[in-house]
């Protein structure tokens, strides 16, 4: 079914002005509940399923009473020290608590809340405990409702403004990124536990901020303010509203507030049989709820998306690499030397890739043990061997996703083993995967740009300024990436939303990503998979070219043909353990490699 | 009259069209190839086959009887299998339990079933010795022969293959298509989609060539291998 | 019948009556603020049957002339927020009068200060927090507050059983329970009981035996309970169960037909104090339980009682003050003296808040009776 | 730490007896919900619900319709099944298609779980109401005369109902047939589908199974609380969520020593902690961040590769 976005938000809007207009005070429950809702949007957008937007709403509220009554701090101070409590606290139980996955994230979130409220009750010297703090005789009361609506409007109007502004810079674009596919994100440079606190972060202060006004809107707390239900609540707001897009939770906190006080002004409560059936507007309420989530699954920011995005912008063209241009192609070389050279200059010569003893076991079984090797810069590996050698596992080493067990590994001179992935690809090494990990939902050129992360610097603050430095280097970036899907015969493919793709040019976008880091060394693994015999030799003849400009790589592959005509070297693995290494021709002579691996004809 | 009748088949996501007016026909008791570039609509074809997607027109006859609109549990039980790309084995499960589940929608006496499942072990003795292990413990190869073993619990007259020679070691690669040709010789007709061109046309008897969407071409495989444009399009020098 | 005792009583209010001659209008808004639905609505539907048969009384007795009082019943979820919404709705849109409600004293902290502002009278009739009432000018009551009642119960007590030492257990996460359980420890170090045990449980919890069994073991010679009627029931089985026979003294919320009719023999011997109880012999609660069986085929509560009061104490300011005008109607509330309610002879102190009588009863057989 | 009462043997067990029957009742009501969570991934947030109406069912039928016990916990295990079904066919199935994100089934579970909530309160009314003693006689025994330690017959009903129903519901899914077609749709829907399993009656059969569990968790849980409110599954649905965590999402027995320690717990914090009563709530998810920390999967948790 079709339902035009801008129709349902158009709705949801007026509702809300008409009750507005009709009643103040439900302004602020909707400013405030659209507060909230950006709070749980803030951890979700960044992959996090966080319930504890209630708890620092409790904290910030009682906060910033506390600071009222007992200090007798100044409205317009006690709200920003409010905030900066959550913010410590966040901070404190951000550590161990973003360690967890899903749902379990989800509860301990919800047992932070929990025991704040516990803390509340116990603390009555400080929060008149079971009893509640009561703000309304406070003198700060009434100076505070006067200004309550429109602070509270322009509060969350600048709220909007700093979401508007880092979803459309690399803070947002890596957000995006980390939620589609926290592992690819973190091997693209992206330090992917930092963006993660600094949502969790985010998300408690908003979250504070919320509570605060609320205390001041509402004039006495209890305990029972913030409990489990109304964390659910919160979640609601964001997940119904969409958690793809910042303005989604606005619309969903809109929605769902707006819902339950139009039933109840639309129904009354004094006509005929329902007088005795108050439990009706709570009944047509759930149905609601049920009935729109059903027509709009993704929340109603997710009807917008569907739009204009992910359109084929034309056809895919084969794969023309003879076609490439070779000018233009050799700035990514050139760059890459760039990178190298500006990062990472410190190491000696004859020391590119060095593995030394790498080892690394799962549980008691070693997958690899004992592997040396060194690599050269600007020549091409091979890395075989039969399925279960250790080829992945030794990849993942190299590219940080896993730390070995033992041994050492050296790159440009410095010791990168168990180095964050995000460093080591920073530092200039790209790799792409044998199961695609690209950012399904992200277009093909968000794929791309996402691999400009960590050579874009204007951080946060030049996007909530929109500096124009900022703006620069974002065209810059999609230009170029445009520039490289070009020359992967991708361009007409660069607005496609990435898993809608075929597998084998879900392949080449991949590649396009890993290239976009300018990286020095590039781990490809069973890049030539899905890819036909004709598709897999222009592959080979992609990889040659690539060693050309600079770059050097090691290629994990079946695709004997491929293997033969590209590399320089090749090792062989078996059991975990590097049972040859040689040239092609050396290699593909050599008794024990045939009998574990090639086979005889 | 032939075992698989295709007429027409359209295959759309969204804006995309994967499948465009394809029609081809199986005979029982033969191998047929699919072969093709990437995003030729190979996969969606298959996946139309066993209901996974639906096909947005044509029809799909299997058996004389029209399969398009069935679900796909009614569809593994009128006797068309797929192995998947990707293989799709039952990770938590045991290597046993991934085989008895093959064999779930049969309602034969459970002593006909016993006697496949010893079959099955008997050719891939790998996985006899592995029954109890858990099946994501397996690796590549082996949970490449489960998933073959277990679609062959269902009593398939139509086994569908989707790359089953993808991402294994070259000596595996070459026992996968001896195992197909010897599935095949036991009586089951085989769809089978590879990249690995050229070896899958070695054991098909006829080979059908997909191309954005379309048939391209069809024929006897030797016909095939021999057809310089094939070759040069899709084969590349032997 | 009743209707005539309220209209001599109205007859303290002549003067203010003959000052204003402005006639009243046809008919005259009270908003109903209660909790109707969720956890609390058991308190908020009982108050409302009993508003709703007062109005029904006054409105038939013509004891506003031919004026007839119209109710305006909203629900307020025990939601603050929702709270503020309501009263300025009915503030607002439908310019009632007077509000009676809201139920729960949380919610009248964040709702009360709305009214006050826009200088529309409120009387609850079931918040007893403290601070109800210094919230402002506007803001009444006739719940009376616990500090009122527990003292006198207590010393019936003693008198009887001259315990030395007590125990109590609370919900520690609720604003009633936790200041009845204030005031109860407050009068009994006042009367020199020694507390030897207290314990908490939290909404939610429907399993007191480890608390009871912990109370038990530091053989109190009575046990005070504070709890609202969902959990007083089962509190009072499982003391039960588990073997304590010491007199068991309730907070309010056990001064309910429900707690008899649920816990049973569970509840013989328990003692409670309150305003009012089902077998009151005060003439005006004869009637009025009487007339609250016929119309609802149920026993009314004490909740029930104070509603029906409410609004006649209400209705007789509006016929005292002549006027439908708030500020009027709050003038003519605040000199309320030995009006005949239900609760006995009631009256309103210098706060705003209520002076009438309380007493001590017990369950025997089944029933409520005085304690002596 | 209140040394004159942990020198108390009787005290001690008696609180065994009692963290025990508290952790089982736990533990009951987690098994249907984390079952239902392992095979779908979704958190089914009316799983409160329907063990408050299995409640209600069971006390129209012993209390009002005068049935004996037996016959109320099967008549509350249907009703739970039929409730649950209802649930997937309104609130899961029209959401289980592609785009649909995981967390929308979890807002349609909210909205089903409010309006059974409040069909319960329209119709129900929100006074307690009790099974008259006739149901299950309420005298405790006491084990070791007069003083010793009480036990109730609700007590022994939860503790045998509970190990049984995790034995019987451990047997049905590692080794009958639905139950290994249960763990191939948990596993992966579309391998499943391949293999010929009609992935949606497999998923109705799982409904039936937690819907009847948390028929079981209601019956037993107000015989041994006697106080049937609607407001009762907001009571255990928070420690609910806690106790599968603990035990693992998905992991069936994980659920039940879930719900023992977290029993155990809480009565051994009120009973021994100076003022433990008023930070039992908060001690339960202190050991659940505790645990956690130290095995982010559960105490039983083994991943998503033994789940279900």
């Amino acid at each position: 079914m079709k339902i035009a976005p801008w129709a349902v938000a158009a709705v949801v809007v007026a509702a809300d002005a008409y009750l507005c207009v009709k009643n103040p005070q439900d302004l602020d429950r909707l400013l405030i509940n659209a507060m909230l809702a950006l709070s749980a949007f803030a951890t979700l957008h960044a992959r996090l399923l966080s319930l504890a937007s209630a708890g620092f709403a409790a904290i910030g509220a009682y906060a910033s009473a506390i600071f009222t009554i007992k200090l007798g701090l100044p409205v317009y101070l006690s709200i920003p020290a409010a905030v900066l409590a959550c913010a410590a606290v966040a901070l404190v139980i951000g550590l161990p608590v973003l360690r967890l996955k899903d749902v379990y994230l989800a509860i301990c979130t919800l047992g932070f809340g929990e025991i704040v409220r516990v803390s509340i009750i116990l603390l009555p010297g400080l929060t008149g405990g079971a009893t509640g703090a009561n703000l309304s005789t406070g003198f700060a009361y009434e100076a505070m409702k006067k200004t309550q609506a429109w602070s509270l409007a322009l509060a969350l109007a600048f709220l909007c403004y700093l979401f508007w502004s880092a979803s459309r810079s690399k803070t947002g674009r890596a957000l995006r990124a980390i939620r589609e596919n926290p592992e690819a994100a973190e091997t693209m440079g992206i330090d992917v536990v930092a963006y993660k606190n600094m949502a969790f972060l985010a998300s408690a202060c908003i979250a504070g901020l919320a509570g605060a006004f609320y205390a001041h809107s509402i004039g006495s707390l209890d305990n029972g303010d913030f409990k489990f239900n109304r964390a659910v609540d919160i979640l609601g707001y964001a997940v119904f509203g969409g958690s793809g897009q910042w303005f989604g939770p606005i619309l969903g906190a809109g929605f769902l507030t707006a819902l339950p006080i139009l039933l109840r002004d639309g129904l009354g409560s004094s006509i005929g049989f329902l007088k005795d059936f108050a439990q009706l507007p709570n009944i047509l309420n759930g149905l609601a709820l049920m009935l729109v989530i059903v027509f709009a699954p993704g929340g109603i920011a997710a009807l917008f998306v569907r739009r204009g995005e992910r359109r084929a912008t034309g056809p895919a063209k084969a794969m023309k690499l003879d076609a490439l241009d070779v000018l233009a192609f050799a700035a990514v070389g050139s760059a890459a030397r760039d990178s190298a050279a500006r990062g990472l200059s410190a190491g000696g010569p004859g020391t590119f890739l060095s593995l030394s003893g790498v080892g690394r076991s799962f549980g008691g079984v070693l997958a690899l043990s004992e592997l040396s090797f060194d690599m050269e810069e600007g020549r091409i590996y091979g890395l075989i061997g039969p399925n279960g050698a250790g080829k992945t596992t030794l990849i993942n080493l190299v590219s940080g996703l896993l730390p070995p067990s033992a041994g050492k590994i050296e790159w440009l001179g410095r010791e990168i083993q168990g180095r964050k992935a995000h460093r080591i690809a920073r530092s200039g090494i790209a790799r792409t995967y044998q199961n695609i990990q690209l950012f399904g939902e992200m277009s093909v050129l968000e794929n791309v740009v996402v691999g400009h992360h960590a050579r874009i610097r204007s951080g946060l603050l030049a996007a909530w300024l929109r500096l124009p430095s900022m703006l620069r280097e974002e065209a810059e970036a999609r230009r170029e990436a445009l520039g490289l899907l070009g020359r992967l015969g991708l361009s007409g493919l660069a607005g496609m939303e990435a898993a809608k793709l075929s597998y084998g040019d879900q392949r080449r976008v991949e590649i396009a990503r890993a290239l976009a880091l300018q990286p020095r060394l590039l781990l490809l693994d069973e890049p030539a998979a899905g890819m036909n015999e004709i598709e897999t030799a222009a592959l080979g003849d992609f990889i040659v070219d690539l060693k050309r400009h600079g770059v050097a790589i090691l290629v994990v592959e079946h695709h004997m043909d491929l293997i033969m005509a590209a590399c320089d070297e090749i090792v062989v693995l078996n059991f975990g353990r590097k049972i040859a290494q040689g040239s092609p021709a050396a290699v593909s002579r050599d008794e024990t490699v045939l009998e574990a691996y090639l086979g005889r004809e | 009259m032939s075992l698989l009748e295709v007429r027409d088949l359209e295959v759309r996501y969204g804006s995309i069209e994967a499948v465009r007016g394809l029609s081809f026909s199986v005979e029982a008791g033969a191998i047929v190839a699919v072969i093709g570039a990437n995003g030729a609509g190979k996969s969606s074809t298959l996946l139309a086959l066993s209901g996974l997607v639906r096909a947005s027109s044509g029809s799909i006859a299997f058996g004389g009887r029209d399969i398009a609109a069935l679900r796909p549990d009614r569809i593994v039980r009128a006797g068309l299998v797929q192995v998947p790309e990707g293989r799709a084995i039952l990770a938590p499960l045991t290597v046993a339990e991934n085989i008895e589940l093959g064999a779930w929608t049969r309602r034969d006496a459970a002593a006909e079933v016993a006697k496949d499942e010893e079959r099955v072990y008997a050719l891939f003795p790998r996985l006899a010795e592995r029954r109890l292990q858990l099946a994501g413990s397996l690796s590549g190869g082996e949970q490449q022969m489960l998933a073959i073993g277990r679609a062959l619990m269902a009593a398939p007259k139509l086994l569908l293959l989707d790359e089953p020679s993808m991402g294994l070691a070259p000596m595996l690669v070459s026992a996968i298509f001896e195992t197909i040709a010897e599935i095949r010789r036991s009586g089951t007709t085989i769809l089978l989609v590879e990249q690995n061109a050229r070896q899958a046309l070695r054991i098909a008897d006829s080979g059908l060539v997909l191309a954005h969407g379309r048939l391209f071409k069809r024929g006897p495989s030797e016909e095939l291998l021999a057809d310089p444009a094939i070759v040069e399009a899709f084969l590349g020098k032997a | 019948m009743s209707a005539k005792r309220s209209i001599l009583c109205a007859i303290a209010f002549a003067a203010a009556a003959v000052a204003s001659a402005a006639p009243l209008p046809a008919t005259i808004k009270i908003g109903v603020v209660e909790t109707l639905t969720g956890d609390n609505s058991a308190y908020g539907i009982s108050i409302r049957k009993g508003i709703e048969l007062a109005a029904e009384e006054i409105n038939a007795s013509k004891l506003l002339g031919s004026s007839q009082l119209a109710l305006v019943v909203a629900d307020d979820k025990a939601d603050k927020q929702e709270g503020i919404s309501v009263f300025t709705k009915l503030i607002n849109d439908e310019k009632v009068s007077a509000i009676i409600g809201p139920t729960l004293s949380g919610t009248a902290f964040a709702a009360d200060p709305v009214a006050q502002k826009a200088g529309v009278p409120v009387l609850g009739t079931s918040t007893t927090a403290v601070g109800i009432t210094a919230m402002g000018d506007f803001i009444f009551r006739d719940s009376l507050p616990q500090a009122a009642v527990i003292p006198g119960t207590l010393a019936a007590v003693i008198a009887k059983y001259k315990p030395q030492k007590a125990a109590l257990l609370f919900q520690a996460d609720q604003e009633y329970s936790k200041s009845e359980a204030d005031v109860f420890k407050a009068s009994l170090a006042k009367l020199n009981i020694q507390l030897v045990a207290t314990e908490s449980y939290s909404k939610g919890d429907s399993d007191f035996r480890t608390q009871l069994q912990k109370l038990f073991s530091k053989k109190p010679d009575i046990l005070v309970l504070c709890s609202l009627v969902g959990e007083a029931i089962p509190v009072l089985q499982q003391a039960r169960e588990i073997g304590i026979t010491v007199p068991i003294v309730g907070g309010n919320g056990f001064n309910s037909p429900n707690v008899i009719k649920n816990a049973k023999e569970a509840a013989e011997g328990l003692i409670v104090g309150s305003s009012w109880f089902i077998d009151s012999v005060v003439p005006k609660s004869k009637a009025f339980v009487e007339a609250f069986r016929k119309k609802y085929g149920g026993d009314p509560d004490q909740f029930a009682s104070q509603g029906y009061s409410g609004l006649f104490i209400v209705a007789n300011a509006i016929k005292g003050s002549g006027s439908a005008d708030r500020t009027a109607i709050r003038d003519a509330l605040g000199k309320v003296k030995g009006l005949d309610t239900t609760l006995g002879s009631f009256s309103f102190d210098e706060n705003r808040d209520p002076v009438c009588q309380s007493v001590p009863l017990t369950v025997k057989d089944g029933k409520y009776v005085l304690f002596q | 730490m209140d040394l004159s009462l942990l020198a108390d043997p009787v005290f001690l067990a008696q609180n065994l007896v009692d963290g025990l029957s508290r952790g089982a009742l736990y533990g009951v009501y987690a098994m249907g919900f984390t079952l239902i969570f392992g095979v779908l991934d979704i958190l089914n947030l009316a799983h409160a619900a329907t063990f408050m109406w299995c409640a209600f069912v069971g006390w129209l039928i012993m209390a009002a319709g005068g049935a004996p016990l037996p016959l109320g916990l099967v008549a509350a295990m249907i009703a739970g099944a039929a409730i649950a079904l209802m649930l997937e066919f309104v609130a899961f199935r029209p959401l289980r298609r592609e785009g649909a994100d995981k967390l929308s089934s979890m807002i349609s579970s909210i909205g089903a779980s409010l309006i059974m909530v409040s069909v319960a309160e329209a119709v129900f009314g929100v006074q307690t109401r009790r099974f008259p003693n006739s149901v299950l006689n309420p005298k405790p025994f006491f084990i070791g005369g007069a003083g010793g330690v009480r036990i109730s017959r609700a007590q022994i009903l939860i503790l045998a109902a509970s190990v049984l129903l995790m034995v019987a519901l451990g047997l049905f899914i590692r080794k009958s047939r639905m139950g290994k077609a249960i763990r191939a749709v948990a596993a992966s829907q579309k391998a499943a589908r391949l293999l010929g399993i009609d992935v949606n009656s497999v998923i109705v059969v799982t409904f039936l199974v937690g819907g009847a569990l948390a028929g079981a968790a209601g019956i037993l849980v107000a015989l041994l609380t006697n106080n049937i409110v609607p407001g009762m599954g907001n009571q255990i649905e928070l420690r609910g969520l806690a106790v599968v965590i603990l035990g693992g999402m998905g992991n069936i027995e994980g659920a039940v020593v879930g719900g023992f320690l977290l029993g155990l717990v809480e009565t051994l914090t009120i009973a021994y902690v100076p003022g433990g009563s008023d930070i039992k709530d908060a001690i339960a998810f202190l050991i659940l961040f505790i645990i956690l920390l130290v095995k982010p999967n559960g105490i039983m948790g083994r991943g998503k590769a033994d789940r279900a």
